[in-house]
């Protein structure tokens, strides 16, 4: 079912954990859907030089943390918004169909962190923050194509 | 991965070699169609025979109320269906429970789409069925009661003999799925009134693709299988007699030693649950503490997600499951976990083992041993935990 | 009755050696569910997708276009009902045929007694449909068309190409029964414009109790087996793995040799007709003489009646069927050779012998050889003869 | 399926055959059904000397001809009256439930042939003849039990 690169960052995810002085942090995803996503970055100048994340979900969301703080690790600030989930995605070798959306999560992560350092340093104004996905993962629904 | 530990015997069960033997001249020598009147075909219709005999005897039945379906799925859709259609003169109600398996409740919604009324009964927080609640819920329009017998996911044992006895007083058929239940308790549709019941081979060591409806004699229930007049013109299509044969055996195997598994089976189960609740926090235990299953162990771990850790025991050779949306690629978590009452985030952190015949008191120490390590390293990384 | 010769192929094969070699893993180690993330579930699931994949490329079909069943008889009860229920807002017209298998026509008898109203279209004397016939019974009212590939009992291949267009130009869905077609004609569901097919294992040396529905991309019809999210959401049950793995090897072996076993089974087939109608006055062929399956011997012997037919070959080694009403218990003799105008008392003299891979000359010459006295006996004994 | 003695008679039927200067004969039973049954009787005052018949149909509609006309050849006209299906069946170590009706074919020939010879005798008249059962294995009927 999953890559031996997923398998490899869920077993040993890069970058886990807190930054307690962090210049922007993160949040998405709720706990009632079973995924929750939290970045932390540290950034000098626009350069990112560090990143930490903690997650409440499936492996693949463990692993789409993983690349993804390892992918915008050192690099400028709009090299890291240029990170969509697929480029996620296929750096882990493609996640199942069913799993997409879990890498969407870590897009939205990245973004939502890379903002609230924005927002932190004056550089946009709350209207300007993106919208994160509209979460495919709706847990409200029930399962309607097994109706 | 050397050790490999299956505790994931209410997903399915490997065929025991004894039951593989009978059935393997059905695949090759004695291969003929039950209903052709040469030799190899009352060959095959007497094996069929007798395996209806033994799946009569395990449940107290006469065998000419055993009908032989696809499994435990057909076996409810049948049920449910059968009598709703059947019963339309009388009435377009049906009452069920909350925490039926899906072939229960996806088929009741599906009857509502089409003009049913169904009502879902709810549960106490042991996933209990209150037999009054079965009681007021019947109206005059009531054609079915469907009260599973056993509850696949937290194993908690329904009161179907109250329950029976009120349909039969009342006069409204009464089906149970006792899929989960066969094997590991007594069962006897005389004295607990029940009219139809379903079961499935594969869930007590026999084959896949097999299962059994039982229908009181003189029940009205409409086809569901259209077609040629086999299984005395109710249940149409080729019989698999590899697969009849198949259920024969496991089940006269299962019902057999029931007593000894219900002992094997209660000791590892709480020795697992004993063992894992001593050693982690944050852990509660789903389903009723002695009204349950003998291999059913169900725990919902704070702060994670199942299938991450379903993941990590894989890892380390262990087969078991999760009521996490998750796993299942489904959207919501377990709705039976939900129906208990159990937080989304919490029922999210479940993870179902369930015990079979093969397990020893060392499967079960060697898990209450890795899995602190496991909860705890996914709880480090969870935000909830941190929070 | 040392000597045994199975000539009723089309009632049901042996499973071949090699495809019981590759599901015999599947019923112990390989045991796992295959809806699990485990590795027992994950080399079942991919087990089960090597086998769809099989049987996609054994009538040109995308794998995501095929759905394991039961059997030919809930492939047909799903797709004729599926469509039914789901085409309900554009119309409640179906038309059939009056020579498909009772799994479609007693699927769309029930229908008609919820509402539903069907045409059976009616067949020449070869038990030919008119494609004209099914252009013309369309109406703006029509969900479905269903119309076998092959007939069962006396073996007539059907113009289904033409239907298929048919049915496309006029934007209606075409459902082929396809269970006795597969392993003797070459199926393509695209270029036959066919949007559903039924096939069924144990028709072409594959094991009982597995089929598969092929539904094309696209087309909207209901579930039938509702519960999991199994087959991706539209057939629910735990997968029948072994069942699966088998009807993927057979399917896979039993096309990669259509030429020969076309060649091979029709010299059989002509070797025997003409001896037996040289030998025995009296006879006649039912079905096409050449839009035929290779395999179809089916002739009357007027003045006798099928069952003692049977018995006599029977007691000789020969296994055979009937379309007599005698033999199966049924009041009517068979639907089809009525339909294709045979007076009721020559339907019961009717007799099918259907050949296999197996079958030699030998086999056949000896059929030739003792079936004059068998038929002599029973006409000595016979009111009607002796008028 | 059928007892030794159903295949016994099936195999080797007894008094197969007509007799062209019979007492009696019965005929009973619809080709469309797919069983028709003659019997033929000698009587010598009222004992049944001798008896032939000749059957259209399944197994166990010849097994209970034969086993029928056995039953009766020797016996006095009232004797040969009291044979039921269910005495010839038995005589037959039984018959499968679907195949019941047969037997009743064979007791409604019996039957036909015996009054045939009262009627030939003036023994009775049209009016007393006795009806056939109603014929069980009705052809026009569908199988209801199927829909
Ligand atoms: C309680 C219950 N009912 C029904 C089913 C369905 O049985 P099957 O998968 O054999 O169709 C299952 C298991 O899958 C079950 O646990
Ligand atoms: C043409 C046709 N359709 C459907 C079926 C039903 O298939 P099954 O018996 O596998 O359900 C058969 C054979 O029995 C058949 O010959
Ligand atoms: S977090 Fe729910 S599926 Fe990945
Ligand atoms: S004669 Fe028709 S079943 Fe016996």
């Amino acid at each position: 079912m999953y890559s031996q690169k997923v398998m490899d960052h869920f077993t040993n995810p890069r970058n886990v954990g807190e930054i307690p002085d962090a210049d922007g942090v993160g949040e998405v995803g709720n706990p009632r859907c079973g995924d929750i996503m939290k970045i932390f970055i540290k950034v000098d100048g626009d350069i990112i030089t560090d990143v930490k994340f903690q997650t409440f979900g499936c492996a693949a969301a463990i692993a789409t943390s993983s690349m993804a703080t390892e992918l915008i690790k050192g690099k400028t600030l709009d090299e890291a918004l240029a990170i969509t989930n697929k480029t996620v995605a296929d750096a882990l070798d493609g996640l199942p169909a069913i799993k997409m959306h879990c890498s969407v999560l870590a897009e939205d992560g990245l973004r939502a962190a890379i903002e609230d350092y924005k927002r932190k340093m004056g550089l946009i104004t709350e209207d300007e923050m993106a919208k994160p996905h509209e979460h495919i993962h709706d847990c409200a629904d029930d399962e309607a194509a097994n109706g | 991965m050397d050790r490999k530990i299956y505790m994931d015997h209410a997903a399915t069960t490997y065929v025991k070699p004894e039951v593989l033997d009978e059935m393997l001249p059905y695949f090759t020598d004695k291969f003929g169609n039950p209903s052709s009147i040469y030799f190899y075909g009352r060959e095959a219709k007497e094996a069929i025979e007798m395996a209806r005999e033994k799946v009569a005897v395990a449940i107290g039945a006469e065998p000419s109320g055993i009908y032989f379906t696809s499994g435990g799925t057909e076996s409810d859709n049948w049920a449910i269906k059968g009598a709703a259609f059947a019963g339309k003169k009388k009435g377009n109600h049906i009452i069920t429970s909350a925490i039926e398996h899906h072939a229960v409740l996806h088929t009741c919604q599906y009857l509502e789409k089409l003009g049913f009324e169904v009502t879902y009964l709810p549960v106490d927080q042991y996933g209990l069925i209150n037999p009054d609640d079965v009681r007021r819920a019947i109206t005059d329009k009531t054609v079915l009661i469907s009260i599973m017998t056993a509850n696949n996911e937290i194993g908690t044992i329904e009161p179907i003999s109250e329950i029976g006895k009120i349909a039969r007083e009342q006069g409204v058929y009464f089906h149970t799925d006792a899929v989960q239940a066969i094997g590991s308790m007594d069962i006897d549709v005389k004295s607990l009134n029940v009219d139809m019941l379903s079961l499935s081979g594969h869930k007590f060591y026999g084959p896949k693709g097999i299962g059994a409806l039982y229908i009181k004699k003189g029940v009205k229930i409409d086809q569901f299988m259209h077609g040629g007049a086999q299984e005395r013109n109710r249940r149409a299509s080729t019989e698999n007699v590899p697969g009849i044969i198949g259920l024969g055996k496991a089940i006269e195997l299962a019902t057999a030693t029931i007593p000894q598994r219900r002992e094997h089976l209660t000791r590892l189960r709480d020795r697992l649950i004993k063992g894992i609740m001593d050693k982690i926090p944050f852990v509660r235990l789903n389903g009723h503490p002695t009204e349950r299953l003998p291999g059913n162990v169900n725990l919902s771990f704070e702060f994670i997600e199942g299938e991450s850790m379903l993941l990590s025991l894989d890892l380390k050779g262990v087969a078991a499951s999760s009521g996490s949306a998750c796993t299942s690629g489904s959207l919501d978590p377990s709705h039976v976990l939900l129906a208990i009452g159990l937080p989304h985030e919490v029922a999210h952190g479940s993870l179902r083992l369930t015990l079979g015949d093969d397990n020893t008191e060392e499967d079960v120490d060697y898990v209450i041993e890795i899995l602190p390590d496991i909860v705890e390293r996914l709880r480090q990384m969870s935000p909830l935990f941190a929070e």
